[in-house]
Parts: C-alpha cells; structure tokens; sequence
C-alpha cells in the first residue's frame, strides 16, 4: 500500500509498557460484606424483595431493578459447587504441572469464585457440598482471600 | 430516515500470527485503501462518519481514540469509538446511518495481539479488583468453568467440542485468508495438554493480527454505488450480569436476547429455514455450540451432536464457520465480529473462493467480547 | 430536579481514611508489557534518528512535508511519495517551564518540553523535545534551536538520541 | 423522511469527591437511579443503555465498560460504551441521541462515570500513556506539558495576559459555590488567588486546573412520542456534532480549536442556528483549565479569536450575564471525573432550560442552551445544542 519502504536498519518493535497501578476501595457494599468476613466468619447476602433474590455477595443495588439493597442475610459457610475447572495455567499464561482447583460455589441465589482444597480430584464434582475456611481471625484483613479456600463438608 | 442500511465495500488486512513488517496504523490503512476501493469511494469526500473498536489496555495507549482518524483519512470529520466487539461498531453505524444524518459511515477494527506481550496479565484486569482479581488466576478459568457447567447442563460431551476444533481449522485450510488451517482428528484434540479442565489448550482460538474496515450506506446510496450491496437485515446486542457472582454458569441469555433482536427487525422466525450461512464466535470450542444454541439454530444440546454429524459442515444442512471461525483464522480480539461479518459478506456477494457455498443469500453472523465478558451481538445480513 | 434535592448520593474520604484503616481498600499493579510494531514510516525514523538525521515524508498532491514520516498522508488519503531528511534545526512553536514531575512532586529546576518546528517541514510542522544549554527565563516562541545529540556509539534508534535542543547562538 | 426528536426527560448525579468510598458501579448506580426517580421510571421502562466513561487506567478496570454495565441499569440490555477521550462525557448523549433517533429504541439511558481515584498514587500517571508509544513517550512527558503548551501558544498569538484567563478560574469556583455536588466551589476567591497558587508548568498554576474526582452522571432520553407522556417539560436535543482532528498534534496551530468549530458547525447546521451568539442563551464549554474555556469560546463562534477572556472581564459571561457561560460551576469548580463531568454539563443545561438549577438559575427563562467537551491530543470537539422547543 505504501510508496515508501522500510529502512532495512529499521529496529523490528519499540518496547514500552503501561504502567497501572491502582488503589481500590471495596465500595459501600464491599465494605459490609468484608467487615462480616473479617469481623465475624460471615458470608453476607443481599435479599432483593421486589426480584425475590438474595445476592452473594452482599451488593449495594438490584441489577435487575436497581432496588437500593440495604439489608443484608447471613448465607452461612456451605454452599455447593455449581461448577469447577482444573486451572493449567498461571496468571502469565505459562503451564502448570499441578492444576488449582477453582470452583463457583452456591451460596443464596449467589456465590462466591474462589480455590478448592483438602479433596481427592475423584470425589470433584458438582453439586458436591463445600465449607469456607478462614484464616485465623487475626490474620484476616477483609478480603476474599480471608477465606483460604472452600473444602468438601465433612459427612 | 433511512430504514435500509447496506455494506458496500470491505477490505482486509493480515491475518497473521505476527506483522512486524507495519505498524497498526500501516496494517488499518492497507484495510481501509481495500474497503474504499470496494465501494468506489474518497473517504475525505465522501464518508459523513468513521466508528472504530478499540480498546485502551489492548493498544497499550491510553485514550486510543486518538490515533485513529489519519490512517482511515478521517481527520477532522466525526470520528468515534466504540469499546465493544466489532458487530457492535456495525451496529452504531448502522444507526447513525438510520438517523438520516448520515449516508456513508466506516467501520474499522483491528488486532495487533502479537504486540501484546503480556495479554493474560492485562486480560486479567478485567477481572472484579476486589472479589476476583486478588485469587490471581488466569482469565481462562472462566472459560473452562462455563464449559463444565454447559455440558452438565446440556449433556454436550468433550468430543463434540472438539469436533468444532476439527471442523474449523479444516474448512480454515480452504480460506487464504485463515493462518491456522490444520488438518486434526478429534484425538489428536482432545489428547493435547489441559488448559482449563475440560478445556483443553487446542480448544482455544490462538491470537493473529489484521484489520477489518467497512464501508456502511443508505438505501439510496447503496443502489447509487453498489452493484451488489449486502443489506443489514437486523442487529442485536446485548449484555449479562458483568459479575461472576450473578451469572449464569451454563448459557449466554444476552447472546439469545441479542439473537431475537435481531431476528425481529428481520422478520425471522425460524432461523433454521431462513438462514444460509452462520458465523458465531468460537474463541473456545464450546462456545460455537453454546452460541449456535442461543441463536436458537438447534436446542439447546444439540448442536454437538449435529456437529459430529456434519449437519454445520460446508456441505452440511446449514454451514457454520465455513471460514474457519477464530479457531482457524486467529482471535483478532475486538475485530474479531467483523471477521465473522466479513465472511457472510464474501459468501453472500459469491466472492469466497474455494469455500464459496452454493445458496447463500441470508447469513448470520455473531459475536462475544471474550472472558470475563457478557456481551455479545448478532447482524443478520442479505444480498 | 437539582433545587427540589437536598441531598446527593456519595460518600467522600479522606486520605486519612486509607492510612488509618477506617475503610477497606487493596491495591494491585498490572504488569503490561509490549512490543509495538515500528513499520515502514516509524521504523526508518527510528533509523535515521540514529544516523543523526530527523526524517519527514513529502506529499506531492498537497506538497506538504510532515514528521515524523508516514506512508499515507492524512489530508489527501495518498500514498507520501518520499522521505525527506530534515534539518536539525528548527523554530520554537511554543514551550513550558514545567517545575512538578508526573505525580506533582515539585522539582527545582524545571524541565522545558516544547513543540520545534523543524527546519525543511512545512510551516507549523514540528515535533515535542525538550530544550536544554537554556536559562528558564531567557526562552521565548520563535526562538531559533538546534538538536544536541548523543554521541554516535551510544544511540539506539529512539528520539532520545537527540538529548535536547539548545539555542542557535545569533551570529 | 423526517427526523425522530429525541428528549432529555430526566438527569441525576452524585457528588463529585476526590475521593469516593463507593465502587465505580456504585456510583454509576447512584447517579442512574436518581435519574430513573426523577421522571418516575423503572429500568424496566428503559430499552437500552449507552456509557461514557474515559480511559480505563483511572478506574483501572481493562474493559471498564463491560465491569460498570450492571451499575449503569445494562443488565440484559442492548448496551454500548463509546470513547472519545476528554470529549465523552458530550458524546455519550450523543450515542444515546442516535440510539433513540435510529428508530431502535425508544427510551435510553446515558450514564457517566469517572472514578480517578483508582489510579493510585496519582490519576495523573494514567495520562503518561496518551503520547504516541514510539516517538513521544520516551522523552517521559506529562499531562501539564501538553495543556501549557497549547496556553502559551493561545496567550502569545493573541496576546492575551495571565490575569485575562485568571477570571475565568475565578468565575466558576464562584459559580459552583451554588453547585451541591461541588468540589472546589469557593465564593470568595480572587484573580489574585489564582496568580498567587503554586506554579505548575509555567504558565499553568494550581488554579488554572480543575481537579482529579470520582463521580457520576445520568440523563435520560426518550422519544418524542414517549416524552411527552413522561413530562411536560422535555428538553429537546436539537443539534449534535463531533470532529476529530489528525493525532498529529504538533503538525498544526495549537492556538486555534478546528476541531470544535467543525463540531460546532455540524450541530448548529443541525439544530437550524445561524447567528449563534443571538441563538444560544446558556454555554458550558469544557473548562479542565481556565484557558480551554476561552479556547472552547472561541472554536464555538461564540467569541471573535483572541477575544473570549473578554467575556468575563466585561460581565457577559457571569451567570447574570447576556450570555452565561458555566453556570454550574465547571470543571474547575465542580470537579472534573472526566466522562462524567462532561454530562453533568448537559444535565446543567437541562435544569437551567427547566428552570430547576436552583441557586444557580440563570435569569431570564433561557430557551436553548449549548454543551461541549473537548478531548484526546488537543484533538476532539463534541458539542450537544439543547432546547425548550423540539
């Protein structure tokens, strides 16, 4: 297309990056959902009266309605697995020889994404009921990583 | 107010997996010179507006908008982006063209992932910052927990997934335009190297570079310009619930509401009568079949099994991704709509070469902006 | 609407709302890295910054030289017909004297970024640089500069290669 | 033939804060549902939605759109983000406009949001990234580099003085002494003030520059037929234009804004205007600094080049004025969350044609009003001309 050409010295790529760094707050309703993580074990949820559903996590609106949703319900720690993958792969996109086990858990008409752990990959499989372990109050910060994972109910 | 909206010139560039030899503006404006001379324009004539799809973190460059206009010769006339798929800047100008302020409107979208050096990392900032991001896992998961939950569901099995990587990259053999044409068998996908259980690393669409541009007219001058010009019977789009937490695990509502839009302002009703040619997106496997059932092609179930038994071959009853779809062509990101669009076009305007099927005056072509996303859109177009 | 409400939505902090914990807030950094394709009109630019010369492009139909250099003009959607070598020199468009860095933290001597128009484009073509070997208060628009460059061994090909432009002394 | 009209019918917005507690989802909410209440709709009467927000480095969300969707009332709806840099937050209801005057849809929302407090430490680094990646950004410029060096340009082609373009920061921090929402709204501030504050990047002080903020706005737009159920005081969008100018920025005449008159232009062809100085009563142009006020002035036709700072040294522009300009307060009084302050100027023009903008009512019953942002490399024009009459 071009009359021009390219000056054979010309260097292939220039190389830069974009350098973002953030500051997130956990919003109004992140901050009642985390407190209750951090504070007390609690996993917290958002009943929507007009929609009939109970949001997990607790959130500060409807997304159907856009209902302002300031009450909130203890959705307890078990919920069950909706469904999980066998994550390959790290964060860079490069393999993993030993995959994570991440699963979306069931909890109110909601839940949470987050790590299995304490399972033989042969009882994996959904439906299966699964508990949030925390970390010891202490070390918790009032984030999602204040549950360390989710691990099949003992029967 | 023009109610017809026709595409009147295409042009294309790439698709490969590198290009070191153009810069993204070189690559856009080889496409735009193509899609100009299609239609017999002069874009600083005769263009009223110029739509493109981008995005910032793609780029690399914040406020990207700004280094579109002088590769598309569109300095100083109304330029914008749209931060959606392809289909979607199709969709924009097809409504600036029916506000009658407008006649002829460009579209353009490119990819340039091979720039990228680091796509999972910037993928994942996507990802909630709070609920999700701090896990550190890659996008992928998404994709491979979608894929569980759609064969609970529906009870489609991993070989029919992986019948849509065979069929893909094997019609992709017959398309010069696609740089991954193989010729695969159902094990050889399925026994490659895990990804995200069940998704395995051959189920997944691999990136290329190329630009897309579209010249987009009114009815009166389509018929002025175009001997053959390919009508926007009907488009839709639509969005889901953006968190992880509220979704649904195992199908795509805003693909089935983006489907029937588009279906009522063409006056269609069953799709599988009407329509000659579908593209849909396939960045993973599932996703043709989980995609052709929300377009409501088959049940929701089957589409598996009418893969596995050429029902969307090129010579099947109705042909899905006789182009290869992104698994034979390249994942071009954003402008990968408008490569499914492209298709349709070249199909319906019997300029698709080897590939070209023999009946096709109405196609379908459709789209998703990847994971974590829930957004998604159809046009049906008809030559 | 604004003057029958009293109250609007949103709830302001204060930075001592982060450091002394009231509020629950993360932080993250996004490793972005790229390698941006330079091509045919960025690419030779690159190459003759490091020859020492700062290349345009010429179009014929609007007779117009740009820089830097690209293959389509922008104005007449042709093909450019030529690279042009341009002068070092050039004419001061217009400068700062900026005294705070990126994230406002103040610096003493302030750095001078400028717009130059480069001698051998048209008029108003010019490229941003800084100016150096310059007294804050002794800049003005329409001064005359030249590009001081680095020395031949160290360039790489960047606009870096030319460390600043200094005044043309008259005479 | 024939166009559909399309109106405003309804408008919210949080305060604007330098620092919000709320999720960027949260405040696009919280400017949606007030928006929604104020005409006494639902999102189920609401068939499709349209964002404006900036880069995504200041939510510092990658596909911020897509992340802020639920917040903005999109869930299961027909929704698109549009960008176009600084100039979005005027080219938002412009996508909604066009949305509505397709014949698509008949009622929209058009939400915008900015929250620059996420980029951390400061939303000023997210701005290192809009230079050209090759040939720019390595010699490490700022944001400021690139607004002092259009104003010394400005200044010195027309000759125009420090304290001429002083007033202008002086007029709007008054004006948003008014503005509920305000950030920076200061009654008592003088010419002075602004010379005397910290030195930036000469000739750019502290006060020439409105400040970094989180915030959101939502207006929303209906058809004809389906506005005149909604209200009985529709405000009429009667012209849009947009215009970008080459990336090229400095291969042109920074002095002069081209690419608002072409803007500009385009939407009073539109709205059937032909001496606009007679025909717009209200102005917001886009002010993140006190000169871009006049510059924008200027590139509107609504000043002689070189003459714009005239306008408030001689009272036409106060908010009393033959011709009020930023009434609301601005960007520099009432903050600048990008995407979102430029639709709270079209929702300021909205309630002042309504007679609703309270302390800041301008007199004399304004009929049409005019909105405009400007964005990208000193590049991108986008003006909204609004009415009292279809």
């Amino acid at each position: 297309m071009s009359l021009l050409e390219r000056d054979p010295n010309a260097p292939d790529a220039w190389l830069g990056e974009m350098p973002i760094t953030s500051r997130y707050t956990a919003g109004v309703a992140g901050e009642r959902f985390f407190r209750a993580i951090k504070d007390e074990g609690k996993i917290l949820g958002s009943p929507c009266d007009r929609c009939g559903i109970t949001y997990v996590p607790a959130r500060q609106f409807c997304e159907r309605c856009m209902d302002e949703l300031d009450e909130t319900v203890d959705v307890g720690t078990v919920g069950e697995v909706h469904t999980f993958t066998l994550l390959f792969e790290n964060l860079d996109g490069t393999q993993r020889e030993e995959p994570e086990v991440v699963a979306f858990i069931s909890l109110g008409d909601g839940g949470l994404v987050h790590k299995l752990d304490e399972i033989h990959l042969d009882d994996l499989e959904i439906g299966l009921l699964v508990e949030a372990v925390f970390k010891p109050e202490a070390e918790r910060q009032g984030s999602i990583l204040d549950i360390t994972y989710f691990r099949p109910v003992p029967s | 107010m023009s109610e017809r909206v026709a595409i009147i010139g295409v042009g294309w560039a790439g698709y490969r997996p590198v290009t070191p030899e153009v810069s993204y503006k070189e690559l856009t404006y080889e496409a735009a010179v193509k899609a100009y001379a299609d239609a017999g324009i002069d874009p600083r004539r005769d263009v009223d507006s110029f739509v493109t799809v981008a995005e910032d973190f793609i780029e690399g460059t914040s406020i990207f908008d700004e280094y579109v206009p002088d590769q598309l010769g569109a300095v100083l006339k109304p330029v914008h982006t749209i931060c959606g798929d392809g289909l979607h800047g199709l969709a924009t100008a097809h409504m600036l063209i029916r506000t009658g302020q407008a006649h002829l409107v460009v579209v353009e979208g490119h990819s340039k992932a091979s720039n990228i050096l680091t796509l999972p990392e910037v993928t994942a900032y996507a990802q909630d910052p709070i609920l999700n991001r701090p896990l550190g896992l890659n996008t992928d998961f998404i994709a491979g927990m979608e894929m569980n939950r759609y064969m609970y569901e529906t009870g489609a099995t991993p070989e029919e997934c992986a019948a849509v990587v065979v069929k893909n990259r094997r019609n992709a053999m017959r398309n010069p335009l696609a740089p991954y044409g193989a010729d695969l068998t159902v094990d050889e996908v399925l026994s490659g190297p895990p990804l995200a259980w069940p998704l395995g690393r051959h189920e997944v669409a691999k990136h290329a570079d190329g630009a897309i541009v579209m010249v987009l007219a009114s009815e009166e001058r389509a018929r002025s310009l175009s001997d053959q010009p390919v009508w926007i019977l009907g488009v839709g789009w639509c969005n889901g619930a953006p968190s992880l937490e509220s979704r649904e695990w195992g199908d795509v509502p805003y693909i089935r509401k983006a489907a029937v839009m588009a279906y009522r302002q063409a006056g269609i009703s069953q799709p599988h009568l009407a329509i000659d040619v579908i593209e849909v997106d396939d960045t993973y496997a599932y996703k043709e079949l989980q995609h052709l059932e929300a377009i409501n092609y088959c049940r929701a179930g089957e589409a598996g099994m009418l893969t596995e038994e050429g029902f969307t071959a090129p010579d099947g009853e109705l042909p899905v991704n006789v182009s290869g779809g992104s698994l034979g062509m390249g994942n071009l990101l954003d402008a990968s709509g408008l490569a499914r669009a492209l298709e349709i076009v070249l199909q319906l305007r019997g300029e698709a070469g080897l590939r070209q099927l023999k009946e096709a005056k109405v196609g379908l072509a459709q789209s998703w902006r990847g994971a974590p996303t829930t957004s998604g859109a159809v046009a049906i177009m008809g030559s | 609407m604004t003057s029958k409400t009293d109250e609007f939505p949103g709830t302001p902090l204060r930075e001592a709302d982060f450091s002394e914990g009231k509020i629950l807030y993360r932080h993250d950094e996004m490793n972005g890295q790229y390698a941006w394709d330079t091509g045919v009109g960025i690419g030779s630019y690159l190459a003759a910054l490091k020859t020492g010369v700062i290349l345009g492009s010429h179009c014929r139909t609007c007779r117009k030289t740009v820089v830097p250099p690209r293959t389509v003009c922008e104005w007449c959607f042709r093909p450019m017909d030529s690279y042009v070598p341009l002068l070092d020199t050039g004419t001061v468009n217009t400068f700062s004297l900026c005294y705070v860095t990126w994230d406002v933290k103040r610096i003493k001597e302030p750095e001078i970024p400028a717009v130059i128009e480069i001698d051998g484009a048209s008029p108003l073509h010019g490229i941003m640089h800084k100016l150096g070997e310059v007294e804050p208060d002794e800049v003005q628009i329409g001064m005359r500069v030249q590009a001081v460059w680095k020395p031949e061994e160290d360039r790489e090909g960047s606009i870096t290669d030319i460390l600043y432009f200094k005044p043309i002394k008259e005479g | 033939m024939g166009m559909r009209k399309v109106a405003v019918v309804g408008a919210g917005m949080t305060k604007f804060m330098r620092r919000a507690q709320e999720t960027g989802k949260e405040l696009s909410w919280q400017a949606t549902r007030m928006a929604l209440e104020s005409c006494e709709m639902t999102l189920d009467d609401i068939e499709a939605v349209c964002l404006g927000t900036a880069p995504d480095a200041f939510d510092s969300v990658h596909l911020k759109g897509e992340y802020l969707s639920d917040g903005a009332g999109a869930w299961g709806k027909p929704f698109m983000r549009s960008y176009v840099g600084g100039g979005t937050g005027v080219f938002a209801p412009i996508q909604g406009w066009y949305h509505v005057a397709s014949g698509l849809f008949d009622t929209v929302l058009v939400v915008c949001e900015e929250k620059m407090s996420s980029y951390y430490p400061h939303a000023q680094g997210a701005f290192l990234t809009i230079f050209d990646h090759t040939t720019e950004r390595p010699l490490k410029p700022n944001l400021l580099w690139i607004f002092a060096l259009e104003m010394n340009r400005y200044m010195q082609t027309y000759g125009i003085s420090k304290e001429d373009i002083a007033r202008v920061a002086v007029k709007n921090k008054r004006n948003a002494a008014d503005h509920p929402c305000a950030l920076l709204g200061d009654a008592d501030i003088t010419v002075e003030d602004v010379l005397n504050s910290e030195l930036l990047a000469w000739p750019v002080n502290r006060l020439d520059v409105s400040p970094v903020s989180d915030g959101a706005v939502t207006i929303v737009l209906a058809a004809e037929h389906v506005a005149k159920r909604i209200t009985d005081k529709p405000v009429w969008i009667q012209g849009v234009g947009w215009s970008l100018d080459t990336a090229y920025w400095t291969n042109r005449d920074l002095a002069y804004p081209r690419y608002v008159e072409y803007a500009a232009r385009m939407a009073y062809e539109m709205a059937g205007i032909k001496e606009p100085r007679k025909q717009i009563h209200i102005v917001e142009p886009y002010d993140p600094f006190d000169y871009k006020e006049c510059h924008h002035l200027e590139g509107l036709l609504l000043a002689d080049r070189g003459q714009a700072p005239q306008l408030v040294a001689d009272g036409v522009s106060l908010r009393d004025g033959d011709m009020p300009v930023c009434p609301s307060g601005g960007l520099l009084g009432v903050g600048n969350p990008i995407a979102a302050a430029g639709l709270m100027k079209v929702a300021e023009i909205f309630w002042q044609l309504r007679g609703e903008a309270g302390a800041r009512q301008v007199p004399g019953q304004p009929k049409r009003g005019l909105a405009q942002a400007w964005g990208d490399l000193m590049q991108v024009g986008t003006v909204v001309i609004m009415g009292t009459n279809p």
